[in-house]
């Protein structure tokens, strides 16, 4: 078996972009859900990362981590998702930009 | 690596495993007693901090019999080496402190649930996992266990918007930073094929000298970010901007405890890090870090003491004065890399000394804390006069508030003698001169307190709902007390446990 | 061939990731995500890694984006505040286009420094480089301790989910 | 037991009597804390004593070499860092400790009266116990650092016991004021303290002279930096300019803390560390010429400032201040010997016009403003005639302790400038100086004379007179003003110069520690008379002055009570008839002038511009704009919070890779 024929940069290119992607939907959108999903794009572009610097060293090691990041996301969505839900019963709202009662009072 | 491989390092991770079946006990007398009309505070904390209390002694009990080996165990995994175990120590003593004062206000702040003490047991065996691991997945675990049992504690008061609140913005920019760390960590496995500290260490030196292929600019990056995923536990500079709120908004005893552990956990495995994988203990391969953590380090003092001075509210003025004392422990993190071995030694020395001082002042909030008082704001009114009124709990918290701004014979006065000493040595003199100066501008705020206690007559009116108050709670703050003025007046002793660590 | 479908499959992921970034009902971002976790489990395919493409797929498609729809379902939510203009939205892709693509020439990194003076295996890699049984090796040696305290990871997350968003306590 | 086997205890008894009395004082008679408080500090009188008359009276081949050492083992040591806990008692630290427990002693003994009636007066007792213990420890540490953990531990009690009557709003911010300003020298000392130890690599003070030494070139801007910013931390804890003003406010608290802690002891910390550090500050002569100008504007400023108060005890601090100045002045000429010997002296006449001034707010029921008193000599005998011994003391009047003591900082400071003095390096500096000192002796003499006579004489009572008829004297308190009387009259006959036949005792004494006094070559014998013979004129003659215009028998006139009544600066009630010229000349030469110079320069801009404005500004305003900074960023939005991390991540990536 050989790697792929791409260079490794345009791969590397590509996890930047979706990273890039993943942060800007947790500065701009306002909605938690869809912040939320885009820091699971964020951990996909480690994963990506991972995965094609495991096959340039020809090592399984980055695929091993990719498994144990896929856990770890689980874990983090399931509890991200509560804390939505928690922030849903005393606020009634998603909105990021309405939970603002903590902040530097003046 | 084999099962029997594995057996023969079970001995090694039995503390973790002690606090773990702790918190497996716990959370079946959780739910063994949720049928007890919980929703009126039945609930009594004694024998969940009683089991809590057993496995964190026991779990050092455990700690201490281990013999401290150079080699990373469990497939390289692990580390057992002397600053592994003191770590692990230093938690597991710190969160037995904290998790006794937590025990008063169970009941009595709209918490009246015993996952509480399952949670913060798990926490803490993340924590030691976190300051144990010589590998980045394994510390990444560790971390992710800590974190996500402290984004739910922090969320503990359900019915209480700031409590969702806080837990939601410090989960959210948690997970941020968590990406960010584990991008970086890609870019080090990319640059060197590995994920352990040693090889990272290894194929630092050789990538950084030169001599083989040039991947420099990927491992600076990747280190780099991991950095910026290390200073956001510890809360630096420009990564802090989670702490006040998460402090403010958390239920106190949850403040107090990962105000402490969280900051010590993440401090030791960022220590970790540091010497270990971007050098090799006693010489950095990588010279930038000694500038971005000096930079952060000025950044963070300054910034956290001048935000705490205007502060009406304690709790957020503690979690800037947290913040700050991150950015004195960053300038011991840079005379560590300069100097190596004594320079650790303050390093985890300050350390501990601020874990009891804060804890301390933690402790002597929550005992002012009312019942019911969920919406208790703890401004700095409401301390007018508590010298009086409770004379113990005002002299215990004017020590803790010396301690802190390093006034002798505190513990916290040799603890920064032996904090800023070695970055001096090392050459760091503007470093050092501005720590000295923001530590004299944090007087202010902390003595504004005492002022407050001691200097200022009680409003007329008072709530008369009792106060939060139990023997948990009473012992640990006896134990923070003398704790801070006896470190500080006979130190050496608890110097010398925390030598040769590397 | 496989670099044709490589660069389809990346084309695909950004696509989707864009859509996440730019629709404003949250289920459609959902399904946008999914369109793009699909795309990159195909390019793990390409990149040797066969057992993480099919987790990716269990994993993502199969547990967390479900989670995530079921909440989106149960909470009902919306995000009517998302406004955005088209000139908005190719601008910020002009940025995040640039910017990666700049960062990534940044880091300086091209396969000639594997090929060159790289690491042994690259370009012969093992017979059985990403199988399920190599994976699992690793898991259960090398990393078995974080692998068993991956399982104190979940429970952690699950009882702080249950502690936390359970309506009735 | 040996003789250092006693040390510990010297340092012990105080501490477990705060100990006692803190925990356990409010639950027992008073009696009992009233001797618990006492005990430890007379019996480590007595053991002071044996000490500094072992160490005095040593054989002469011993002399430069006795020291009295215990050592509580190695306190912390981490890689090169070593401190040890040894304390030590030589020449210097003898007379120190002597006066802190004598004079302590004293004025716990006077407590017990003047504090009798507090209901909180265990707190009081604990607080007073634990400055001993502080003090002691900033005398005896044979290291910096001990001595700086002293010298933390007299500011925390110095702001506890001036907020001791916390109910009053200004006393607890007086406390605070205090704290904060010495705060500011702190930073001082640590900077100073680390820059020699980065510089030799021991806090020892036994082994730093010779590490420095053996810098050789290097060593003297180790010594200029180091010198200067200690200097710094003992403006702070000495109350020079600039950080002289906490010490005014620090009166609010109870008198005999003034006494002990704001005259006798405490602020003569910073005198003493300059003299425990003699070789450091001799081997910077800028830094001496520093200390030597602040010492001697201070003296004058302090001073002026005096003139003018109209409370007791105002006037009293003042005066502190400018004694302190001529201290500073005495050691900055480099005649160590002499500064420390105006420590001595002032500790006894200054605790006595302290305590005197205390009998007085006692037996007039909280009353301090002198306008509101006189003729009160009928009433409290001993009371006036200590204060009288100790007025013509601080003025310099011959035969009293601080003619001796003044006068040879005031001749060491004009031949400071003689060949082969220590400031001829600076040409003409010493006649500045000399005039400087020589006007703060005139105006010292002046207002002493002037608050003594309008609170003692002038005629009768001018306040209510069933306080008068009330006011009386307490047993123990006359019996500390009786023995500080006879201090005041009596210690500066332990230095007398060569010139009036004596040798100097004291400075001989001491010269193992500080070194010789300077000697400028020649024969100045009648140039030395004549100096001092022009003091005393000056003094005299404002004595005169001060009969004069208040006088001892007759009560001042109408003209000269409006002028008393509006001397706080309210603008003055057009004068009608110029019955005495004198009048005229204290208004027009001394007073206006003054009053511009004193209340409108300094208290507008030294107090009201430096201190609360700057000296606060140095946390207001950085926290003003900082506030905004915060409180934009920290406004509660996640999002905002994200993008400065992201940027935050951005920014140090991009320098790093740069770099």
């Amino acid at each position: 078996m050989v790697p792929i024929g791409v260079p490794v940069e345009h791969v590397i290119a590509l996890a930047v972009a979706l990273f890039v992607i993943g942060v800007l939907g947790v500065l701009l959108r306002k909605s938690v859900i869809v912040m939320l999903m885009s820091v699971e794009l964020m951990l996909n572009a480690a994963n990506l990362l991972f995965v094609v610097f495991a096959e340039r060293w020809g090592v399984a090691r980055g695929q091993t981590i990719s498994f144990f990041v896929m856990a770890v996301a689980a874990a983090e969505a399931a509890v991200g998702l509560a804390i939505l839900i928690g922030v849903f019963r005393t606020h009634n709202t998603t909105d990021v930009d309405e939970l603002r009662d903590l902040l530097e009072q003046s | 690596m084999n099962i029997s491989d594995a057996l023969a390092g079970m001995p090694q991770i039995l503390p973790m495993i002690a606090v773990i079946v702790g918190g497996l006990v716990t959370m079946l007398m959780a739910v063994a007693r949720s049928h007890k009309d919980p929703e009126h505070g039945q609930l009594t904390a004694g024998p969940f901090v009683a089991v809590a209390l057993v496995s964190l002694v026991f779990a050092l009990f455990l700690l201490t019999q281990i013999e401290p080996q150079a080699k990373a165990v469990w497939g390289g995994t692990l580390a057992i080496d002397r600053l592994s175990l003191v770590g692990q120590g230093l938690i597991v003593v710190i969160a037995a402190l904290a998790i006794s004062m937590g025990a008063a206000s169970i009941t009595t702040q709209g918490i009246v649930r015993g996952e509480y003490f399952a949670l913060s047991l798990f926490c803490v065996s993340g924590m030691m996992l976190m300051v144990a691991a010589t590998e980045l997945l394994t510390f990444f675990v560790g971390l992710e266990i800590m974190s996500l049992a402290v984004y739910v504690l922090v969320g503990f008061r359900r019915s209480d918007r700031r409590s969702q609140e806080a837990a939601l913005k410090y989960f959210l920019s948690g997970a941020f930073a968590s990406a960010f760390f584990l991008f970086g960590a890609a870019m080090v496995f990319g640059a060197t094929g590995t994920t352990a500290y040693a090889g990272i260490s290894t194929s630092a030196q050789k990538l950084l000298s030169g001599t083989a292929f040039p991947m420099q600019t990927l491992l600076l990056v990747g280190a780099t970010l991991c950095v910026v995923g290390f200073a956001f536990k510890i809360a630096a500079v420009p990564f802090h901007m989670w702490a006040p709120d998460a402090y403010q908004g958390a239920p106190t005893m949850v403040t107090g405890f990962m105000a402490v552990t969280v900051k010590a956990a993440a401090f030791m495995a960022f220590l970790r890090f540091v010497l270990l994988a971007l050098g090799d203990g006693s010489t950095r391969h990588v010279p930038w870090i000694v500038d971005v953590l000096s930079l952060l380090a000025i950044v963070t003092m300054t910034l956290g003491n001048l935000s705490a001075v205007l502060q009406r509210n304690v709790k957020r003025m503690l979690a800037y004065s947290s913040i700050a004392h991150a950015g004195y422990l960053l300038v011991g993190m840079v005379g560590a890399l300069e100097r190596g071995e004594p320079a650790v030694q303050g390093l985890v020395f300050y350390l501990f000394v601020y874990g009891l001082a804060t804890l301390g002042a933690f402790g002597v909030l929550i005992a002012l804390e009312r019942k019911n008082g969920r919406h208790d704001e703890m401004l700095i009114n409401r301390f007018a006069g508590v010298g009086f009124q409770h004379p113990a709990l005002g002299v215990a918290f004017a020590v803790f508030m010396f301690a802190l701004s390093g006034i002798p014979p505190t513990a916290g006065f040799t603890g920064k003698v032996l904090l800023f000493g070695p970055a001096l040595d090392a050459g760091h003199i503007g470093l050092v001169i501005v720590a000295v100066l923001n530590s004299v501008v944090s007087v202010y705020y902390y003595l504004s307190i005492v002022v407050y206690m001691f200097m200022k007559n009680p409003p007329p009116r008072q709530s008369t709902e009792p106060r939060v108050f139990s023997p948990w709670l009473t012992g640990a703050l006896v134990v923070t007390t003398f704790g801070v003025l006896i470190v500080g007046m006979m130190p050496q002793r608890w110097i010398d446990m925390f030598a040769k660590l590397v | 061939m496989d670099v044709f479908v490589f660069y389809a499959a990346a084309a695909i992921t950004l696509l989707g990731a864009s859509m996440v970034l730019v629709l404003a009902n949250p289920l459609r971002a959902a399904m946008a995500l999914i369109l793009s976790l699909g795309a990159l489990s195909v390019i793990y395919v390409l990149l040797h890694a066969q057992f993480v493409a099919v987790m990716q797929l269990l994993v993502y498609a199969g547990a967390i984006i479900v989670l995530f729809v079921f909440v989106i379902m149960l909470l009902n939510l919306e995000d009517p505040k998302t406004r955005r203009s088209w000139p908005w939205v190719a601008g910020v892709f002009t940025i995040i286009g640039g910017l990666s693509y700049g960062l990534a020439r940044g880091l300086m990194v091209d396969d000639n420094q594997f090929i060159t003076s790289g690491p042994p295996h690259v370009n012969a890699l093992s017979k059985d480089y990403g199988t399920v049984e190599q994976v699992g090796r690793e898991i259960m040696t090398t990393f078995v301790l974080p692998f068993e305290m991956l399982s104190v990871l979940l429970l952690v997350a699950v009882v702080g989910a249950v502690v936390i968003s359970k309506k009735r306590l | 037991m040996q003789l250092n086997e006693w040390l510990p205890w010297l340092l012990l008894l105080p501490l477990a009597g705060s100990f006692f009395n803190g925990v356990l004082g409010a639950r027992l008679p008073k009696g009992l804390v009233f001797f618990v408080a006492c005990m430890p500090i007379i019996v480590g009188a007595g053991i002071s004593a044996t000490m500094a008359y072992t160490i005095f009276t040593a054989p002469e081949v011993d002399k430069a070499a006795i020291r009295i050492v215990y050592d509580f083992g190695t306190w912390i040591s981490a890689g090169n860092l070593e401190v040890s806990g040894r304390i030590a008692v030589d020449q210097l630290s003898a007379i120190m400790i002597c006066v802190i427990t004598g004079i302590g002693s004293l004025i716990h003994l006077y407590s017990t009266e003047y504090m009798g009636d507090d209901p909180s007066v265990h707190r009081y007792f604990s607080y007073l116990n634990l400055f001993v213990f502080s003090m002691l420890l900033l005398v005896l540490g044979d290291n910096m650092v001990l001595m700086f953990v002293g010298w933390e531990g007299v500011g925390l009690c110095s702001y506890l016991l001036i907020g001791f009557w916390f109910s009053d709003d200004a006393n607890a911010s007086a406390g605070k004021k205090a704290f904060i300003v010495n705060r500011v020298g702190d930073f001082g000392v640590i900077i100073g303290t680390l820059t020699l130890f980065f510089a030799l690599g021991t806090m020892d003070f036994a082994t730093m002279p010779g590490k420095l030494q053996a810098l050789g070139a290097a060593g003297g801007t180790v010594a200029l930096i180091a010198a200067l910013f200690l200097f710094l931390g003992a403006t702070g804890k000495s109350a020079q300019i600039p950080l002289f003003i906490w010490l005014p406010d620090a009166m609010a608290g109870p008198t005999p803390v003034s006494a002990l802690i704001h005259a006798a002891t405490m602020v003569t910390a910073g005198i003493y560390m300059i003299c425990r550090l003699s070789w450091l500050y001799t081997a910077a002569p800028a830094a001496l010429a520093v200390v030597a100008i602040v010492g001697a504007l201070t003296a004058l400023f302090a001073a002026t400032m005096g003139l003018m108060q109209t409370d007791i005890k105002k006037v009293l601090a003042y005066s502190t201040v400018s004694q302190l100045g001529f201290m500073f002045l005495g050691v900055g000429v480099g005649a160590f010997s002499a500064g420390f010997f105006h420590v001595f002296t002032h500790a006894f006449f200054k605790a006595c016009l302290f305590l005197g001034s205390g009998a007085v707010i006692y037996a007039l029921h909280h009353e301090q403003d002198i306008r509101k008193m006189g003729g009160l000599w009928k009433k409290l005998p001993i009371t006036t005639w200590t204060f009288v011994v100790s007025t013509f003391a601080i003025m310099g009047f011959p035969g009293f302790s601080g003619f001796f003591s003044k006068d040879e900082i005031m001749w060491q400071a004009f031949q400071s400038g003689l060949d082969g003095g220590k400031l001829a390096a600076f040409p003409g500096l010493n006649y500045l100086l000399f005039a400087l000192a020589l006007a703060a002796a005139t105006l010292t003499s002046f207002y002493m004379w002037r608050v003594t006579l309008l609170t003692f004489f002038s005629g009768k009572y001018r306040g209510d007179q069933h306080t008068f008829e009330h006011a009386k004297e307490m047993p123990l308190m006359s019996l500390a003003l009786i023995v500080l009387g006879l201090g005041a009259l009596l210690t500066g006959f332990l230095n007398v110069p060569h010139i009036l036949g004596g040798h100097l005792m004291l400075a001989q004494l001491l010269s193992p520690v500080v070194g010789a006094l300077p000697e400028a070559h020649g024969d100045h014998h009648a140039l030395e008379i004549g100096l001092m013979a022009a003091t005393l004129v000056c003094s005299l003659g404002s004595m005169v002055l001060a009969i004069r215009l208040f006088g001892i028998k007759q009560e001042p006139t109408q003209k000269q009570m409006t002028l008393l009544q509006t001397l706080p600066g309210r603008g003055f009630v057009k004068v009608l008839y110029n019955k005495w010229y004198v009048d005229e000349a204290y208004e027009k030469v001394i007073v206006k002038p003054i009053e511009r110079t004193s209340y409108v320069f300094f208290y507008k801009l030294v107090d009201q511009f430096l201190i609360d404005k700057v000296m606060i500004g140095i946390f207001a305003v950085p926290a003003k704009y900082g506030g905004y900074l915060v409180r934009w960023i920290q406004n509660g939005s996640l999002q905002r919070y994200a993008t400065v991390f992201a940027f935050g991540a951005a920014a140090i990536v991009v320098w790093v890779v740069l770099r």
